[in-house]
């Protein structure tokens, strides 16, 4: 009980005074100290979810308007590991970004409080058991984080800003009209104004709505959050406000922002799979085959380090989204590689931030591993990893689908997909990590936390590639609970 | 809990729609006519007030259906519509106009005459959608909110395709926001009022980043143009 | 005389025939062509003479030679002699003839071509050098038409060791695929001889002396007496796998086996002053010609012609 | 004992990481590993001739079994001697040509323990899963090792392919094994529960993911539709790497190959002639394309190919022997035994000669064939080891890869005659014969440019380290003594290979036939027989000896070379590598023909593989093209939500 209200209750408004205060106290070593304690007793807590989830515990509380089941606590754990690395990453690193695009030191006290409310929005999302909510929080995201991703104000940082506001909100829109289908249909059909709102309701009355109606809802579903997932052909704002955010931020979007839309989907289709028919299905892998090949492919003749990395996400998205077609295992797999993805996007993300800082660009760089060798050589390894090389964790997630398929040629096609993925960004990076020393000034002075933060989530994967039993206990239990 | 005590009796709804229909049907035509302006005026102001027009509809058609019907959250959203939709964002949208001194927009992307063929187009898509999808739920009154909250959102989503302003975009998305208000009072009316403040809330807080991201996008390009921001490539 | 002794004994005859008779068959040879340009000749003895002299020359050394310079004669000439105790000549079996020895003798010859290259080759004499190359282009597409030919004989015999191939052949033939086969592995040693037109390695004319250009001496002597054994052992297996009969008989094997060498010899030295010299492009194309020939064989062979 | 092995390989990596000096870095990695593979050594061959060992490491899905039976003592076995000789070879091989350069050589003392543990490891693992993730680090490893000098282009690009080309065969690998894994119950990846699923799998399956798999081993055993990687990578590496490659890597493939198709899928027709066939044509082609080259390291490298090509064929001739008929087991076993003995043959000449490339590095810097030659003179011994090398390449009499090609040969023409089956191994013993020759071209070749002749480029006399040459010669006798004892290798090649031949009962063969005498002679009913090999190495000599003696009491005198008539040995006389077979190239067409790109060029491509690789450069960068649909203004893709939106309202509508 007492841990039901602390998770519901209090955490969120710690989160939120933090937030209050760092806008408050303004940017300094006091407020650094204060966020730094506030994330790590939110790991703490996250862990602590993580594992009451494995022992089968659900949590849940104020009339099962806040439930915590497997995936929202894998997802919540996720999103603090993703949290607090960005926090510890962006105390340098936002230093070194205000100084490069003129802006105050001080204001970056705004910069947390933002970062703040993000990562509570996505705890709410996540904890939301009802459905509109949950619409709520995935909005609130994008609000918030649109702020951050235009944090440079430079034209580039704002283009990006400005579109990844107007497709997500454009793009949400759809999702609302798809919950409200559902709602009052249910409501129609019931008589009962609550029961289309809340998931664990909505799972048991799913069977009773009328299947043109549900597929027309989850298809309005599935576009909506689709495009804050980053699917394709709903994509297009992403490559832009993930080259143009800052490194932390670009980590933060790509594997929980992102995440929130794929988290939502999963969400209802676990909620809506007893009724879903075949059209959802092939709509589902079409959209993961798609969002595969667009992504991979517009990788191939990238320069630019981040954006390689965002068009991966759009592939990694679909392969969650064709993951997904397969129940229940594809869902397992589906929540395994949100994980696996998120925490290693975010890790490539931030290497990438290094590099940044240290020559000044994000392209056309080459010769890292002479120059500074334990970041090129983690940068090839974490880039190995993302694309599903044993022994790392995203191996069994993304090669997984494949026990799914049980069709030759969809697995054909998949596996060429997932190739083209990894000779693409593979190659980039290969040039960017070998070579000859370049002649770039470089600026030596960061400090070695920026690149232990993103070493330890490459770990973290490794260990769970090695001894995967938890990951695929939890992601096992996700499906289900 | 609370959900399952306060089950409110609405077996009668469906009895008084066609009330519903008559009051709604001349609230909704007008919206339809604000939405023209809003989209299709030159002058910014003239959408900013098109839109209190079209928000000052909304509320009215809130506010007869609480009075048709024995539900009185109704009245709060409407409440809330008023203070938020009527004075609030209007009120942001027009203090950046006056801050950044425009008064007409950018030129549009689209040129004027094809513009209207494709507001008419999109009204008539909408209204079509809004009577031949295939939902058994929607009683025929319903039908008439639906396709106007259609129509609304497709006009609203065209604004940001044809026009190139960031503040007419802006006002654009108050007015989808508008399509979804009617929505939630056609298909979701029964929803708790925690749902309708979040994305009311949500709502204003987009707008409001919006407009301050377009006086940064003024500050930094010299136009309001989100047609001419393309130094991103591949 | 019981049969180790036998073997043993037609063994190591086999082993002086295969070093004497080819000298003496080359200054048959040599009078036989003179006869033809309507010259007196070298007396029938010359090439033994030739060779006789070389043995008691000095060895003259070049400076950048490597040690396989200094071996390589011998080594070639050891692995022919080798060979020559296993290739059955006047009678059936050989003394270390064991099961599927053919192969092992078609290697052991290839050996001595490739040591007799080495030795060009490390001589340290880039005209050696040019030699030793020409002569591993040739020789080595020689050996493969002599190693589809021999692979042919063995597929149609359905055996591998040269007893029984022998055997065999003397049961079956005449065959088709045989006697091109066989016709094939004379033109080969005709080829590895280096007569005209194939004399292409040593190149006299044109690059003085070629591979042996730095040889003297003994070396010169063991390097021309392994290229004459060479061929000699070619054509001791092609004559004996046309005419297999007598080989069978201890008695009549000898006479018989002098005869049908010396036929070929003739037919050798006839032929040798009809052509004109070739080009090693040339050359080449007759050899790929002859490798064509023998892959009919094979193909016959396989279809049990 | 295993588990130490895989200690001490990982603890050979962590002190290469982390030690402080740099220089007892390398070398402590390469003296641990080589202290590891003597352990191996000694531990296969005791499982070779006594029980095979079996154990578990974790619990649960992620248990690693392990299991030394007598097919993986067998490789091992052979691995170890290359994994031994060449670690101890890299202690000094490493410093000469790197450390002393003042090259950091960390990724190396991290990489080459782990790769040697990895190939170890897939040998060993009796588990899908950890065989994919042995695989991958296998591949990870040789990658960072291959791209150790990146600072060359040329290096980096033929990394990339390596790279590429081993992961789309471990993706190949990863089908086969998920595939099967989905049709276990319950979900287990052990090898038994796999061959349980796959012969309850259905049709599609049973025939394809055999045809899978195979395709994943040719792509790494370099086999020649996808053998482009291999001619790039090889070169590459560091002298020692491309040595373990050749010696070690290339076979990897081939035990999977053996152990999946006997004891997880069944031995068909089909499989035989898809390792066979792609054999044949590996053998010729690598053999082909070995004779025009002029860096040392690619001829090996196609070289190798050729080589490999060989042990494929055997391979897959006695597979389709067997599987045609059980009644040919005993051909079928000779067969598979030849295609092993070579395999054992070529993981020692192979390792000598790429090692050998590597002394020359030191030397001279320098592959090039053009510019080397002559070095025979400064490096005696090296010149010797070579020629070894070289000799047993070519398959003289009596070295080792005589008496390996000798077997295959004769094992392949004892089975031609049997019916329509044997039609490709009758073919393929022709051109196993013709590859022969070819061998033998571009082997003299190989020796004859780098180690006589002329030099372009001046070199001090004196040979390298000691501990450089004496793995070599130690790889050179064992040339010569498993040549003239061919026997021995047999007698532990036969009880390997009969456990999956069940029908030749090798027991009753070996009644009473103790090892000793084993090395003497194998059973006679077999077409091998050692004391031929005896012989011949005893008698060769002897002639030699009395020919030798016979010429020389005489007096030698030592004179400078006839130059034609120039003063001064003229550098520019040399016989360039590349037109040293000119003739044949002439006559085989441009499709052979070497495209040269520069003058100096370091990595010369046939067109052949040119043909292979180009296209997908260009498909690639046609697809690239599809970025441009990210360009376009904001408006755009707003449109293309609400078109969407309509589109999917429509569907709604229409049904």
């Amino acid at each position: 009980m007492i841990v039901e209200y602390a998770t519901i209750i209090i955490v969120p408004l710690l989160m939120a005074i933090t937030s209050i205060i760092s806008y408050l106290v303004g940017y300094g070593r006091l407020l650094k100290i204060i966020l730094a304690i506030v994330y790590g007793f939110m790991l703490g807590w996250s862990i602590l979810l993580a594992f009451l989830s494995c022992l089968g515990i659900t949590l849940s509380a104020f009339g099962m308007e806040f439930r915590i089941d497997a995936l929202s606590s894998i997802f919540i754990l996720t999103s603090m590991i993703i949290a607090i690395s960005c926090l510890i990453y962006s105390y340098h690193y936002m230093e070194y970004y205000v100084s490069k695009h003129g802006l105050r030191l001080k204001g970056l006290g705004l910069y947390y409080s933002l970062l703040t409310i993000t990562i509570l929005t996505v705890y709410l999302m996540a904890i939301s058991n009802n459905a509109f909510i949950l619409w709520v929080m995935v909005e609130a995201t994008t609000l918030t984080t649109a702020f951050l991703v235009g944090y440079g104000g430079y034209e580039g940082a704002l283009e990006a800003s400005w579109k990844y506001l107007l497709l997500c909100v454009v793009g949400l829109t759809t999702a609302l009209y798809g919950t409200s289908l559902i709602y009052s249909y249910i409501f129609d059909i019931t008589g009962n104004p609550y029961f289309g709102i809340l998931f664990t309701d909505i799972a048991r009355h799913v069977k009773i709505i009328e299947p043109t109606t549900l597929t027309l809802a989850s298809i309005m579903i599935l576009m909506g959050y689709g495009v804050k997932a980053g699917l394709a052909p709903l994509h297009w704002w992403l490559p832009d406000a993930y080259s143009e955010a800052p490194s932390p931020i670009s980590a933060l979007l790509s594997s929980i922002i992102t995440g929130c839309g794929a988290y939502a989907i999963l969400r209802w289709l676990i909620v809506l799979s007893p009724a879903l028919n075949w059209v959802m299905r092939a709509i589902l892998m079409v959209i993961g085959f798609t969002s595969i090949f667009l992504g991979f492919i517009s990788m191939i003749l990238q320069d630019d380090l981040k954006r390689i990395l965002a068009y991966s996400s759009i592939g990694n998205m679909g392969i969650i989204s064709l993951a997904s077609a397969y129940p229940p295992i594809g869902f397992a797999l589906a929540i395994m590689h949100l994980f696996n993805h998120s925490i290693l996007k975010a890790s490539a993300f931030l290497l990438v931030g290094d590099l940044e800082c240290r020559y000044g660009r994000r392209s056309g760089l080459r010769g890292v591993i002479s120059d500074a060798p334990i970041l090129g050589f983690s940068l090839l390894v974490g880039i190995l990893a993302l694309e599903g090389t044993p022994p790392f964790s995203a191996f069994y997630s993304i090669f997984g689908p494949l026990t799914a398929m049980k069709n030759p040629s969809i697995m054909a096609i998949y596996l060429i997909g997932v190739l083209i993925g990894f000779i693409a960004i593979t190659h980039r990076f290969i040039e960017t990590a070998w070579g000859s020393r370049m002649n770039l000034p470089t600026n030596e002075n960061y400090p070695r936390s920026m690149l232990i933060i993103p070493i330890i989530l490459i770990l973290i994967t490794l260990i769970l590639g090695l001894y995967p039993n938890p990951l695929l206990k939890m992601c096992g239990g996700g499906f289900t609970g | 809990m609370r959900h399952l005590n306060n089950i409110p009796d609405l077996s009668g709804f469906g009895g008084v729609s066609v009330q519903v229909e008559n009051v709604v049907i001349p609230l909704a035509s007008c919206m339809l006519v604000t939405a023209f302006f809003i989209v299709e005026s030159r002058r910014l102001r003239t959408s900013a007030y098109s839109y209190i027009a079209q928000s000052s509809l909304l509320v009215g058609v809130f506010l007869s259906i609480a009075s048709l019907i024995p539900e009185p959250h109704f009245y709060i959203w409407a409440i809330t519509a008023a203070i938020t939709k009527v004075l609030i964002v209007p009120w942001l949208v027009l203090r950046t106009i006056a801050k950044l001194g425009v008064e007409f927009e950018e030129k549009p992307v689209i040129p004027t005459i094809p513009s209207y063929i494709a507001d008419f187009s999109l009204m008539i898509l909408g209204f079509w959608f809004g009577f031949n999808l295939p939902l058994p739920i929607l009683k025929p009154g319903f039908r008439i909110c639906f396709g106007t909250s259609l129509t609304l959102m497709f006009l609203g989503i065209y604004g940001m395709t044809g026009k190139s302003c960031a503040i007419k975009q802006t006002i654009c998305l108050c007015h989808l926001e508008n399509g979804i208000h009617l929505l939630l009072a056609t298909l979701a009316y029964a929803t708790p009022i925690t749902v309708e403040i979040g994305i009311l809330t949500d709502a204003v807080l987009a707008i409001a980043i919006m407009l301050y991201l377009s006086t940064l996008i003024k500050r930094v390009s010299g136009s309001l143009s989100t047609y001419r921001l393309s130094s991103l490539r591949w | 005389m019981n049969q180790l002794t036998l073997l043993i004994t037609s063994s190591i005859l086999g082993g002086f025939l295969t070093i004497f008779l080819p000298p003496l068959y080359d200054g048959i040879h040599r009078k036989i062509k003179a006869r033809i340009h309507c010259r007196v000749g070298p007396p029938v003895m010359q090439t033994i003479y030739d060779l006789g002299k070389l043995m008691v020359k000095d060895d003259i050394v070049p400076e950048g030679a490597s040690s396989l310079f200094l071996y390589a004669p011998y080594l070639a000439f050891s692995y022919l002699l080798l060979t020559s105790i296993m290739v059955p000549m006047i009678y059936l079996r050989s003394a270390i003839g064991f099961t599927c020895d053919l192969i092992l003798i078609l290697y052991l010859l290839s050996s001595s071509t490739i040591f007799l290259a080495l030795g060009g080759l490390g001589s340290g004499n880039v005209f050696a050098y040019e030699g030793a190359r020409r002569e591993l282009t040739m020789t080595i597409l020689t050996e493969l038409a002599a190693i589809f030919s021999l692979i042919s004989i063995m597929i149609r015999c359905g055996a591998l060791r040269m007893t029984e191939i022998y055997e065999k052949i003397s049961m079956i033939h005449p065959v088709p695929s045989i006697i091109i086969a066989s016709g094939v592995l004379l033109a080969c040693a005709y080829i590895e001889g280096f007569r005209l037109p194939f004399e292409l390695p040593e190149a006299e004319p044109e690059i003085s002396s070629g591979i042996i250009i730095e040889y003297s001496g003994r070396r010169l002597a063991a390097f021309k007496l392994s290229v004459f054994m060479k061929q000699f052992l070619l054509v001791a297996l092609a004559v004996n796998i046309l005419e297999p009969w007598s080989i069978s008989n201890l008695i009549l094997g000898l006479p018989i086996f002098v005869l049908k060498t010396f036929i070929v010899y003739l037919v050798f030295a006839i032929l040798e002053p009809l052509f004109a010299r070739f080009r090693i492009q040339e050359a080449l194309k007759s050899i790929l010609t002859i490798c064509g020939i023998s892959i009919i064989s094979l193909i016959l062979a396989g279809l049990g012609v | 004992m295993l588990l130490t092995v895989f200690a001490l390989f990982i603890i050979a990596s962590l002190l290469g990481a982390f030690l402080p000096s740099i220089r007892w870095r390398s070398r402590i990695s390469c003296i641990l590993s080589s202290i590891a593979s003597i352990i191996l050594l000694y531990a296969s061959a005791k499982a070779l001739l006594g029980s095979p060992i079996r154990q578990t490491i974790f619990s649960g899905l992620a248990s690693i079994p392990l299991e030394l039976d007598r097919l993986s003592a067998l490789f091992l076995l052979i691995f170890s001697i290359p994994y031994t000789l060449t670690s101890i070879y890299s202690i000094k091989y490493i410093e000469d040509e790197y450390v002393n350069a003042g090259i950091d050589v960390r990724r190396h003392s991290i990489c080459f323990p782990i790769f040697l543990m990895s190939m170890m490891g897939v040998i060993l693992v009796r588990s899908g899963l950890w065989l994919i993730v042995f695989w991958e680090l296998m591949s990870f490893t040789s990658y960072f090792l291959i791209t150790f000098e990146h600072g060359k282009r040329e290096v980096r690009d033929a990394g990339f392919i390596y790279f590429i080309m081993s992961h789309i065969a471990a993706a190949l690998l990863i089908v086969t094994v998920i595939s099967l894994a989905s049709w276990t119950h319950p979900p287990s990846f052990t090898y038994s529960s796999l061959r349980d699923a796959y012969h309850r799998s259905p049709l599609p399956a049973l025939i394809g993911l055999p045809i899978i798999f195979t395709i994943a081993m040719w792509i790494k055993g370099g086999i020649v539709p996808v053998h482009f990687w291999l001619p790039r990578a090889y070169p590459a590496a560091p002298s020692n790497v491309s040595a373990l490659f050749a010696g070690v890597m290339e076979k990897v493939p081939i035990f999977l190959l053996t152990y999946f198709t006997f004891r997880i899928f069944d031995p068909t027709i089909l499989s035989g002639l898809l390792t066979c066939i792609p054999g044949i044509i590996s053998m010729v082609i690598g053999c082909l394309y070995a004779i025009p080259q002029r860096d040392d390291k690619v001829l090996l490298a196609y070289s190798t190919i050729g080589q490999v090509g060989y042990i494929w064929f055997a391979l897959g001739a006695g597979i389709l022997l067997y599987s045609y008929s059980r009644s040919l087991a005993l051909l079928a076993i000779i067969l598979i035994s030849s295609g092993l003995f070579h395999l054992l043959n070529h993981s020692l000449f192979k390792p000598m000669l790429f090692t050998i490339t590597g002394n020359v590095l030191i030397k001279t810097k320098s592959r090039d064939m053009d510019v080397l030659g002559g070095l025979g003179r400064a490096m005696p011994i090296t010149s010797i080891a070579c020629l070894i090398g070289c000799l047993s390449l070519i398959g003289l009499p009596p070295f080792n890869g005589f008496a390996s090609k000798w077997s295959i040969y004769v094992s392949g023409i004892a089975s031609s005659t049997v019916n329509m089956v044997s039609i490709p191994i009758y073919v393929g013993v022709a051109l196993a014969m013709f590859s022969g020759t070819l061998t033998a071209i571009y082997s003299l070749k190989f020796y004859s440019e780098i180690f006589s002749g002329e030099s372009r480029i001046d070199v001090e006399a004196g040979d390298v380290s000691a501990i450089i040459l004496i793995p070599e010669l130690i790889l050179g006798i064992l040339c010569i003594i498993l040549g003239v004892f061919p026997g021995v290798a047999f007698s532990a090649i036969f009880p390997a290979v009969q456990p999956m031949i069940p029908e030749v009962d090798l027991a009753e063969l070996f009644k009473g036939v103790g090892f000793l005498y084993s090395i003497l002679m194998i059973p006679t009913m077999l077409p091998l027989s050692t004391m031929y090999f005896i012989l011949l190495a005893a008698i060769a000599p002897i002639i030699f000896v009395i020919a030798y003696q016979l010429a020389h009491p005489r007096r030698t005198s030592i004179q400078p070379t006839w130059l034609g008539g120039f003063r001064h040995v003229l550098r520019d006389t040399k016989l360039v590598a590349a037109s040293f077979y000119s003739e044949f190239e002439s006559m085989l067409g441009s499709f052979y023909q070497i495209r040269v790109r520069r003058p100096r060029i370091a990595y010369p491509e046939p067109n052949a593989d040119l043909v292979l690789v180009k296209p997908w450069i260009w498909i690639g960068r046609a697809l690239g093209e599809l970025r441009r649909i990210q360009v376009g203004p904001i408006q755009i893709y707003v449109a293309i939500l609400l078109i969407l939106l309509i589109s999917f309202l429509l569907m709604g509508v229409i049904g």
